[in-house]
């Protein structure tokens, strides 16, 4: 009884302390809370934390008592006290921890449905992922960006999927992440609650350059919202090229194909338009207009020599439109003619 | 040739000799095909295929079965080789159960080192942001090789517990199969050689997961590490199906099931997943392979013209995660399954008191094993599988945490009251309990999925990962070679350095743990080769390099003192630890066959602290015969 | 002995007619709306005869394997 | 093996620790053939591609004939009648060729390509996996008739080809789930 009462008031003393700590600390584990989303996880991760730390002390209280009190004083080589078990505790040990589990497992379901359950009036993005490039598209506005810009506290869908491998979306503040599937459509409902700077961070292992697939997120007050789409939503000034431009932007070709000459995972475009080169199998081709299109659509039907390794997204086909593929192939092309 | 007597150097031979078979052979077929002569990727495939053979049949391990096939019969040889040295036949095709189970340890700490030196390099990248010393196609390759070369590790350092201890703990003269043990040792060299070599066909970078449609895209490397991995998997087949029959078939008379040592019962439940689940890791690597080199496409979303034509429907990515994981979760509780054994097995002999609670220690191995086969979509959560699967696989999932929390009590219940000492394999046991404390607290938050959405594919899962390892299996593996060290070599390590190991790793590895369980929280994400310093994450880092460091240091400690003990260490008593288990109650070390008579058993396992109770009655044609 | 030798083939002779029958079956009930309860229930009798009579899954349990 | 240096109740005990041997590794294949299934349930749900039903029916007849046949072999051999069980090893082994050619021969030949989706995937990777295990199984009755017409085997003793009838009675068994799931199961494109 001694040592019960002794273990106890280590082990409450260790929970406390452990309380005491959370209380002020848990915010800095964390980043800022950016969305609704972002309080309901929160909320939870929290109260696990404080069980946990009381089970934590538990153990360890235990421990800790058993090595200081029942160590072996030198000289003793006799044997502890002969006790087998006892069958109510085992019960009680398994009852109780599966009784704990239970309630967060409930809990934990209504949390789920709280954060994934759809309003009225959401706002639509359609969010593709590519290596190593984030596009979002506001479809009811017709309008394609590489930066993500939402409105504060109105609850968004990220329609989320990918033209090769699988990605993640994932903004650490605003704490729920999906992954971008190819091949499929999953839904993502986030309703921002701070304005600010925020970066989406690829979250699943999408090859080479995995580290660096980010893409700005700026969410606005909607008066500024409102302002951005009307300005996108504008007729394009500049010429065709300069909407290819837009284009390569967008669709991250720049990622691979630099526009300076520099090397790069593809052909650089700075002066290739016009030039004889070598495909990889031995013929020899001039790039002109039908061969870049070709090339955007199926990109392994005529690989440059030197490229055999490289394999880019075979279905911007089916996100590209023919206007599309025109302003693209007329951006290269003026790359092309800087260069003569 | 004096060195090819050497059974090991015969299989390398081999191998080399079976993959140039193979690549001629594929070139052959595609010279009479009319195709182009040299395709690299299914003349690697089939090289590895017959390397593989040719590695087996030049060690020697498929020598008596050709016999067989031919009708001839073959006596079990026993005993250390008559016409070269003693050691050799650690290097050879060898029957006997205990030196099968040092070669499988001794290799599986091989591995384990490469794997931990291969995370230091990228941990040391990790230390500052940007990249300083390796690229990122390297960095990529670098922590899938990590995580698939320490998973070879584990499986074997398992396969030693199992092949070492079982048959010396149930009193069985061997495994049921001297045979297939040696075969399922021997398969892992050429799996091993396999996933190393993808280092040299330009690596890959989806981890060790190899989730397509990345891994049908990446270099030909992720086709060696899935070949490897495959021959790997092998070996967790036989090995466990030959466990299984031991303890079925060959237990002493009077050892009935609730008798048996408990590390046997866990043994058993390991056994239970490896046999089973281990096909369907080996099914979804498969099916990557045929389709990166048939174009198969069991995960191609996008079709061809001529399978629209037929009606065919698309292929589908999550399809291999299902697979993949009902494989990959159980796996974690083959690893931890066996150490929690081991934990439980030493905690009575260093309390000098009973296992508190026998059989519901033994009963929650089988219930992790069971309930493990109920959970794998928790690695999911965010994969986009069906929604509505979630909630059911996060109530199984929390289900983990009661048998789980049932050894933990059960542990206390054991060291209470007791008279602990605390030799080095004593500090390894506790050091374990409380390491394997973070790993199973952090547990949860990431099985509900509210939590998950936001720790998955972060550093919370490495630190939760890396501590239910190290907890489960890294501290109680070394427990149990320094505890059973003096059985295997007859010689006594070195107290004071394995003390010094034990205060290095501890502390190492709980700043490690947490530091990562800290930056992840954070939103340091996986497997990235360079991170965000806005995060506030960068101190985070340099202490997990930092303590990366001390754990591979504390390590070569270990190495230093049992490879210097073996041949110099004090000579060991037959029974140092005043254990009640048969191994003990025979000389040290122990001899070529275990028990000059089998034994019978009379009593309880761990009747410490109960006056004249006896287990193993060591002469039972002397002793009253017992009732079986 | 021939008689026990007799009996047996004829065992299994009637085994095979009876999967030969259920195949069949099978094949018939493949042609009705919902079929793949009826064909995974015929699969196990099936699976059961096979295991039964062709496998003699019985052996694992008659032939104890106790020390003896 | 036909070791006659041991007792009956030793060769008894050891074909007792085999026979469980092998039954786990049933138990460890099946996973994997029941995974192979999932695949074919998780892509195609209720559709199938267009097959040719009377190949279908023939192979299966086929193998349900070798299972037989392999049955009277096991037979054959517990009554010490060596010749019969020697042709009866013989006439699976063909029946087992047979289906092998009506896989290959046929079945392969169709409209379907490995490369034809989640349709020529599976249909490709079940049927291969199959083919896969009766071309082991045939080699296993090669080796067994082998040992066979040596005299390896006696009524009491003869622990081979009791394992060889089991393994190809398995691959039968596998192909009871795989014939209706292939070729009956759902509306066909």
């Amino acid at each position: 009884m001694k040592h019960l009462l002794g273990v106890s008031a280590l082990i409450a003393a260790i929970t406390l302390a452990a309380w005491a700590w959370l209380g002020t600390g848990f915010d800095k584990l964390l980043p800022i809370r950016a969305s609704e989303e972002s309080f309901y996880v929160d909320r939870l991760l929290g109260m696990q934390f404080y069980v946990i730390a009381f089970l934590f002390a538990l153990i360890i209280g235990f421990m800790l008592y058993s090595f200081i009190v029942f160590r072996r004083r030198p000289g003793d080589d006799g044997d502890g006290d002969h006790f087998h078990g006892n069958t109510t505790l085992e019960v009680v040990w398994t009852v109780v921890p599966l009784g704990v589990v239970l309630y967060f497992a409930v809990l934990g379901t209504g949390y789920l449905s709280d954060i994934t359950s759809p309003e009225t009036d959401e706002l639509v993005v359609e969010v593709t992922g590519s290596q190593w490039n984030w596009r979002f598209d506001y479809p009811e506005y017709g309008i394609s960006s590489a930066e993500l810009f939402l409105p504060v506290n109105r609850q968004t869908v990220l329609e989320l999927t990918s033209i090769d491998v699988i990605h993640s979306f994932w903004v650490p503040e605003f704490r729920v992440k999906q992954d971008a599937v190819p091949g499929m459509v999953h839904p993502l409902r986030i309703t921002p609650t701070e304005t600010g700077a925020y970066v989406v961070r690829c979250a699943e292992i999408c090859g080479l350059d995995h580290s660096y697939m980010l893409a700005d997120v700026s969410v606005m007050e909607t008066a500024d919202f409102d302002a951005w789409l009307q300005s996108q939503m504008a007729p394009p000034t500049g010429g065709l090229a300069e909407v290819g431009a837009e284009l390569a932007q967008v669709n991250g070709c720049l990622g691979c194909h630099s526009i300076d000459g520099s090397e790069n995972t593809g052909p650089t475009w700075l002066g290739i338009y016009g030039e004889e080169v070598y495909l990889a199998d031995g013929s020899e081709i001039i790039i002109d207009d039908a061969y870049l299109r070709a090339s955007i659509i199926d990109p392994g039907s005529q690989i440059v020599a030197g490229f055999e390794n490289v394999s880019m997204p075979a279905n911007f086909g089916a996100v590209l439109s023919d206007a599309d593929l025109d302003a693209l192939v007329a951006y290269i092309a003026s790359l092309g003619k800087d260069k003569e | 040739m004096v060195i090819f007597s050497l059974g090991i150097i015969r299989g390398i031979v081999g191998q080399i000799v079976g993959t140039a078979v193979g690549l001629i052979l594929v070139t052959l077929i595609r010279l009479l095909m009319g195709l182009p002569a040299w395709k690299a990727e299914p003349a690697m495939i089939i090289g590895a295929l017959i390397g593989a053979v040719g590695f087996m049949i030049g060690v020697g391990a498929l020598s008596d079965w050709f016999k067989w096939m031919g009708g001839k019969e073959t006596p079990m040889h026993h005993g250390p080789p008559t016409d070269k040295p003693a050691w050799t036949r650690y290097f050879s095709v060898d029957y006997n159960h205990k030196v099968i189970g040092v070669q499988y340890a001794v290799t599986g700490i091989l591995l384990v080192l490469v794997a931990g030196s291969l995370a230091l390099i990228f941990r040391t990248e990790l230390a500052q942001t940007g990249l300083q010393y390796i690229e990122a196609a390297t960095f990529n390759t670098l922590f899938g090789m990590h995580g698939i070369v320490m998973i070879a590790g584990i499986l074997l350092g398992v396969g030693g517990m199992i092949n070492y201890l079982v048959p010396l703990m149930i009193g069985a003269s061997d495994m049921a199969f001297p045979r297939l043990n040696a075969f399922g040792f021997w398969i892992n060299v050429p799996g091993a050689i396999l996933v190393i070599s993808a280092l040299f066909m330009g690596g890959w970078d989806t981890g060790w997961t190899g989730y397509p449609p990345l891994s049908v895209l990446a270099p030909m490397g992720v086709q060696a590490f899935m070949l490897g991995v495959y021959l790997v998997g092998i070996s967790s087949i036989v090995g466990s199906a030959n466990t299984l029959v031991t303890v079925a078939k060959m237990r002493a008379p009077g050892m009935s099931w609730f008798r048996m040592p408990i590390f046997v019962w866990a043994a058993v439940a390991t056994s239970i997943i490896q046999l089973t689940a281990t096909q369907l890791i080996g099914l979804s690597f498969l099916m990557v392979t045929v389709e990166r080199v048939l174009g198969m496409g069991f995960f191609n979303p996008v079709l061809t013209a001529h399978a629209i034509e037929v009606g065919s429907p698309p292929g589908n990515v999550v399809l291999f995660q299902h697979l993949f994981w009902f494989y990959s979760h159980p796996a974690v509780y083959v690893f931890i399954l066996p150490g929690l054994g081991i934990i439980s097995e030493l905690l009575p002999v260093f309390a000098r008191k009973p296992l508190f609670g026998y059989k519901w220690i033994a009963l929650s191995s089988l219930a992790i094993a069971l309930v493990g086969f109920l959970v794998w979509a928790h690695h999911m959560f965010t994969a986009g599988m069906e929604p509505f699967l979630r909630i059911p696989f996060q109530f199984a999932t929390m289900l983990v945490a009661v048998p789980t929390g049932v050894k933990f009590f059960s542990w206390v219940g054991t060291i209470w009251r007791g008279k602990l000492e605390f030799p080095t394999p004593m500090l390894f046991v506790l050091g374990a309990i409380s390491v394997f404390l973070i790993g199973g607290l952090t547990g949860p938050p990431n099985g509900t999925v509210t939590t998950d959405l936001y720790l998955h594919d972060t550093y919370w899962i490495v630190g939760h990962f890396h501590a239910t390892m190290f907890g489960g299996f890294i501290f109680p593996f070394f427990a149990a070679l320094y505890y059973w060290f003096p059985k295997a070599t007859g010689r006594m390590y070195n107290e004071r350095l394995g003390k010094l190991h034990f205060w290095l790793i501890l502390p190492g590895f709980w700043v490690q743990s947490l530091g990562q369980i800290a930056v992840g929280l954070l939103g340091m994400r996986r497997r990235i080769a360079d991170y965000d310093p806005a995060l506030g994450i960068q101190n985070g880092h340099v202490w997990i390099t930092v303590a990366g460091y001390v754990i591979g240091l504390s390590v070569l400690v270990m190495i230093y003192n049992l490879a210097w003990s073996a041949r110099k260490g004090p000579v060991a008593a037959a029974n140092p630890w005043r254990s009640r288990s048969p191994e003990f109650q025979i000389p040290s070390p122990i001899p070529e066959h275990s028990y000059a008579e089998a034994f019978v058993i009379t009593g309880e396992p761990y009747d410490y602290g109960l006056p004249g109770a006896t287990y193993v009655a060591m002469n039972p044609s002397a002793a009253p015969a017992a009732a079986d | 002995m021939e008689k026990k030798k007799s009996s047996a083939l004829r065992q299994s002779f009637n085994v095979f007619l009876g999967l030969a029958v259920l195949t069949a079956v099978e094949y018939g009930v493949s042609f009705i709306e919902f079929p793949t309860v009826a064909l995974f229930i015929i699969g196990l009798f099936k699976a059961g005869l096979i295991l039964n009579y062709f496998m003699h899954v019985g052996l694992l349990w008659s032939d104890g394997g106790k020390h003896k | 093996m036909s070791a006659s240096a041991i007792s009956q109740a030793e060769y008894e005990q050891q074909e007792s620790a085999n026979r469980l041997g092998l039954w786990l590794f049933f138990a460890s294949e099946a996973f994997m053939f029941a995974g192979l299934l999932v695949a074919r349930f998780y892509l195609w749900g209720d559709t199938r591609p267009h097959l040719d039903q009377a190949v279908a029916l023939i192979i299966t007849a086929v193998l349900l004939l070798s299972s037989y046949s392999m049955n009277r072999a096991e037979v054959m051999i517990a009554h010490d009648d060596r010749k019969g069980f020697l042709n009866s090893l013989l006439i699976t082994a063909a029946l087992g060729v047979v289906f092998l050619i009506g896989v290959i021969g046929f079945e392969w030949q169709g409209h379907i390509r490995p490369t034809d989706g989640a349709f020529g995937a599976v249909l490709y990777g079940m049927t291969g996996m199959h083919a896969l295990h009766v071309v082991s199984g045939i080699v296993f009755i090669f080796i067994v008739w082998n040992n066979g017409r040596k005299g390896h085997y006696s009524a009491d003793r003869h622990w081979g080809v009791h394992a060889c009838a089991v393994w190809w009675h398995y691959i039968d068994l596998v192909w009871v789930f795989f014939y209706p799931a292939l070729y009956l199961i759902g509306t066909a494109q």
